[in-house]
């Protein structure tokens, strides 16, 4: 079980290679299946994840959630997904054609791309990059020009305002973001993710770096723009901010990557924090899912919960409270580590 | 300051924080609030003018929708204006079911008050809560008279019929769950920290500005002003019962919403007296047939609905049609002061403030 | 309602009748209010709102009498003081303009303007008279008697 | 030509069209999406470099940040309508220094192509090892330089306060 993906892949190349492919060319084949196992994972997980959102809301809520559709209505999305497919997609008059259209788009491959560099299961990563807890920050951070442009392109005051608050609230929690994962990257010393999971086989860093981690859960609520940080959607004043203008599968297209988003912040918080694949019993591949999938389920606790926050607090928090905090971590990890290689350990 | 542009924002008419049809145009400097400018009639209905070619009996369902989210209050005034002008006495039950029944609307406003104010400040969780327990309150309604919402139960000399079986254990079940229900909105809504931080210090408004534009009912106490026409001017039977009147001292967003949290605990203390005391006996007074009060008669009657002063202006000309009626709406009211308490906060306070302001629209339009 | 003995010196009429104010006052068991000139009208309302703290105008209302319009003014206080009165007074239907209580009532400001949208009455030094129910290019006032009325 | 070839001018490709599009774009925020791409683009270059450290930083301090503070200065100061913020305006003294900045950067171009001989081998370490040894030269020989520039941008920040600020008037 637990080599069971890698075993097919390792099997699907020495066949291609095999019947006299080049090993470069079935690599590359390989990777493009890779990718499209990522997206249909992505979509399928998408389609999950909103029924799941309904029915957690529901159950907060003293509510049923979705029941109608199939069996406690899983269904419910798919019908839905069809709905928006079959939608007019309208374009106002009087947007900028090209960034309303593209905005979307960008945003979703940005949130695939963030899945390259995720450890899935032992050994498992798309890409095996030594710097990928960089490039999951800084790809991560490009999300932000496609709101912006969501916002600019659709000519409409709310979506300006949106995509503002949204910009403003992502560079401000870029920081305390990057300077959280900071203190794990020191213990370690490496910026690849494979690495920080085996440096956690004996204690996860979630009980090393506590307050990394706090400063961490807060900053990547922000950047995914949920509740309660939800400011550039805000609908209760902003009327959906920088998505007021989209319809059908545009609209749709920004659901789908803001739950991308939100399963691979949820699988790189599991990967840094909780020890990522590591587990006992079952392959590394189910223990990354449930991690994450419980990490996902606070996002959405927290969400259904907690009011919205007025956006000066959240800028104050931010430059007041979090990144004087990670700073903070980052200078007792410095004499931690000090102090432990000065014992000797 | 970096110089930037100002530009208008139109929050409504179709938003989803305006509790209906109102636009409030905002005049912005980035986030910050410049001045706003409250549009109104969205949903006006002229129901003056309705009233002048209807019988006195005929309005009463007229009435009932003005503050459709505590439709037994204006119903009540109504009626109460109409038994002034014709002299009308009330027997003692109607008067306890009156004052069951619209202390109950008032209970049920506030709840759903509560409820807004969450969602506006985008806690939806909170709106649910507030929901569920209205409801039973609501299913009280559908037990006096067939309707949940617009319940068109008072009649001029008494109410349409009487309360069925069950009805007061009912009352007395919901009564005693209310300290649990006020409990748990602190818990879920009014403890939680962002809303503190949302709601402390912002939209204040000050009794002397409360005072001169009008403002009356939680929002006036909420600034600390003790008035309540329950105790101010009791109308009914209201002296005859305890309860106190929940003041705020601030005047903040948060007071608001404090105060009808406290509201709704006393609203529960008048109808458990209420219902210990209710007699038996007759539910309609000696009404004449025909409604003609005597030519020339006025009357202004005013009742403490949950937005505050609810007044009926009457006027007879001899004839069975009031010859005019004139709603002092509270809603209508009290969102003049919006602009003043909005003005250098950031735009969120505006949700902030027109969800604690809480106006009906059907009622501010009429 | 406070009910008024005919004869008895009641607060407002002492201090009116100092002020040099005309004015009558009517009382019947549901309804005490004191009729007065347009002209009159702000100063009895200062002194009433200055000297007897009836500082909160709770509503006002316009009559359509045919060839007059009446004005009517609901004054209390907050907090109450005991102190309950009606003010009413008459204009013309064709000079309808009165001076208005904005400066002494800021609750004026949108009152007068239901007024004016509704019954067409004009309020002069209002801050802004517009139309507050009614969009701006709405023709007639709907609550005068004469206004054509459709359907029921 | 081997399959990294074919990547390298697949990518260089993109960049020089989006470096056009900055360039020939008439709403000056298409100019600055443009940009975006163009540094991505050149990031990309850098990753076919084996440079992943360079090109991912070139991504989150170019793309990511330094975009959005154009896009804002360009909203901040916009006084014409957008669809017309970057037309081109020939002038003789702008065409005149236009050319010859183009005109020298050329130049030095083809010169170092001319003088340097091609690496065929990578010239320095690379993958993991690479960031430690960027990070021992910062910290280590090329501290003074790395801090002050630490100071320069500590000061434009505080600069900046400041004009946001402003002078209280008196």
């Amino acid at each position: 079980m637990e080599r069971l993906i890698l075993d097919i892949a390792h099997l699907l190349v020495s066949w291609l290679t095999g019947r006299g492919m080049a090993p470069v060319w079935a690599d590359l084949l390989l990777l493009l299946l890779q990718w499209g196992t990522v997206l249909a994972i992505v979509t399928l997980n998408v389609l999950i994840l909103i029924w799941l959102e309904r029915k957690v809301s529901g159950f907060i809520q003293e509510r049923l959630g979705p029941n109608r559709l199939g069996p406690f209505g899983v269904f419910q999305t798919i019908a839905d997904t069809l709905k928006l497919l079959t939608k007019e997609d309208i374009i106002p008059t009087q947007t900028d054609r090209w960034i309303f259209k593209t905005a979307p788009m960008f945003f979703i491959i940005v949130a695939v791309m963030l899945y390259a560099v995720i450890p899935m299961g032992q050994d498992m990563a798309i890409v095996d990059l030594s710097a990928g807890l960089l490039f999951f920050i800084s790809v991560g951070a490009l999300s932000t020009i496609c709101i912006l442009m969501a916002g600019w392109g659709s000519n409409n005051k709310w979506s300006l305002l949106g995509a503002m608050r949204s910009v403003a609230q992502m560079i401000s929690y870029e920081i305390p973001l990057a300077f959280s994962l900071l203190g794990v990257v020191m213990i370690t010393g490496t910026l690849n993710l494979g690495e920080i999971v085996k440096a956690q086989d004996k204690v996860w860093f979630f009980v090393l770096q506590p307050l990394a981690f706090l400063t961490y859960f807060i900053a990547a609520t922000a950047e995914l723009n949920r509740g309660p940080f939800d400011m550039p959607e805000a609908e209760q004043e902003l009327t959906a901010g920088a998505y007021t203008e989209y319809t059908g599968m545009r609209w749709a297209l920004f659901f789908l990557a803001e739950y991308t988003n939100l399963v691979a912040v949820s699988a790189l918080m599991a990967t840094v924090f909780f020890g990522g694949w590591q587990g006992p019993l079952l392959p590394s591949w189910i223990w990354i899912i449930i991690k994450t999938y419980l990490i996902m389920l606070v996002f959405m606790w927290l969400k259904w919960t907690f009011p919205r926050i007025r956006m000066d607090h959240l800028m104050s928090f931010s430059w007041k409270v979090l990144i004087p905090i990670s700073l903070i971590n980052i200078v007792i990890t410095g004499i931690g580590i000090k102090f432990i290689q000065g014992m000797g350990w | 300051m970096l110089q930037t542009d100002e530009y208008t924002i139109n929050i409504g008419p179709q938003h989803p924080s305006t509790h209906g049809g109102l636009h409030a145009e905002a005049l912005m400097d980035g986030e910050i609030v410049k001045d706003v400018a409250v549009h109104l009639g969205y949903v006006h209905r002229s129901v003056e003018k309705i009233a002048e070619s209807r019988t006195y009996t005929q309005f009463i369902p007229y009435a009932a929708r003005l503050d459709y989210l505590a439709s037994n209050l204006p119903c009540l005034g109504y009626v109460q204006a109409v038994e002034k002008l014709l002299g009308v006495e009330v027997p003692e039950r109607a008067e306890y079911i009156r004052v069951i029944l619209g202390e109950l609307s008032r209970i049920a406003a506030h709840m759903l008050f509560v409820g807004s104010l969450a969602i506006d400040l985008g806690a939806t969780t909170g709106l649910v809560y507030c929901l569920r327990d209205r409801e039973r309150i609501m299913n009280l309604f559908e037990m006096t008279s067939g309707q949940r919402l617009i319940a068109a139960y008072m009649r001029i000399g008494g109410v349409s019929a009487d309360l069925p079986e069950g009805f007061i254990t009912a009352v007395e079940g919901v009564i005693s769950d209310l300290p649990k229900m006020v409990k748990e909105y602190d818990g879920l809504i009014t403890g939680n920290e962002i809303l503190q931080a949302r709601c402390r210090g912002i939209g204040i408004l000050k009794p002397e500005l409360a005072v001169a534009y009008g403002v009356t009912g939680p929002n006036l106490r909420a600034s600390g002003v003790p008035y309540d026409l329950r105790k101010a001017d009791p109308y009914g039977i209201y002296s005859r019962f305890d309860f106190d009147l929940p003041l705020g001292s601030r005047g903040d967003c948060l007071d608001r919403l404090t105060v009808r949290l406290e509201e709704i605990e006393q609203s529960g203390r008048i109808s458990a007296q209420a219902v210990k005391d209710i007699p038996e006996g007759e539910i309609m007074g000696k009404v004449p047939k025909v409604i003609k009060p005597a030519q020339g008669r006025e009357v202004y009657h005013r009742i403490e609905s949950a937005k505050g002063e609810l007044g009926f202006y009457l006027l007879s000309d001899g004839s069975e049609k009031p010859a005019r009626l004139h709603v002092r709406a509270p809603s209508f009211i009290n969102l003049m002061v919006l602009p003043h308490i909005s003005r250098g906060g950031k735009l969120q306070d505006i949700i902030a403030n027109i969800a604690t302001l809480d106006p009906v629209l059907g009622e501010a339009d009429r | 309602m406070e009910k008024l003995d005919h004869g008895r010196e009641t607060p407002w009429t002492k201090l009116a009748e100092d002020a040099g104010i005309e004015f009558t006052a009517v009382s019947d068991p549901f309804f005490t209010y004191l009729s007065v000139s347009p002209a009159a009208l702000h100063a009895l309302m200062g002194i009433l709102k200055q000297r007897l703290g009836m500082n909160y105008l709770a509503d006002i209302t316009a009559v359509d009498h045919g060839s007059e319009f009446e004005v009517v003014y609901h004054l209390y206080a907050i907090p109450d003081n005991g102190r309950r009165l009606a003010i009413k007074t008459r204009i013309a239907r064709e000079a309808a303009v009165l001076e208005s209580a904005f400066p002494l009532y800021p609750t004026a400001d949108w009152q007068e303007r239901e007024i004016y949208d509704l019954m067409g009455i004009s309020f002069s030094n209002h801050p802004n008279l517009a139309r507050v129910l009614l969009p701006d290019d709405f023709k007639g006032h709907p609550l005068r008697k004469d206004y054509r009325k459709e359907g029921g | 030509m081997s399959l990294a070839d074919g990547v390298f001018f697949l990518i260089a490709a993109f960049t020089l069209a989006a470096a056009a599009g900055v360039v020939l774009s008439s709403n000056i925020i298409h100019s600055a999406l443009f940009l975006i791409l163009t540094f991505l683009g050149v990031a990309g270059i850098y990753f076919t470099l084996d440079a992943p450290f360079l090109a991912l930083v070139q991504v989150l301090v170019y793309a990511g940040a330094v975009a959005v503070l154009i896009i804002f200065a360009i909203m901040l100061v916009m006084s014409t309508p957008a669809h017309q913020s970057n037309r081109f305006q020939p002038n003789r003294v702008t065409l005149f220094l236009g050319t010859l900045l183009a005109g020298l950067l050329t130049a030095t171009l083809v010169y170092i192509g001319l003088i340097t001989q091609p690496a065929l081998a990578p010239v320095g370490p690379s993958g993991a090892d690479m960031i430690g040894i960027l990070a021992n030269l910062m910290l280590g020989r090329y501290v003074v330089a790395f801090e002050a520039a630490a100071v320069l941008l500590l000061l434009a920040v505080v600069g900046a306060i400041i004009l946001a600020r402003g002078v209280e008037e008196k």
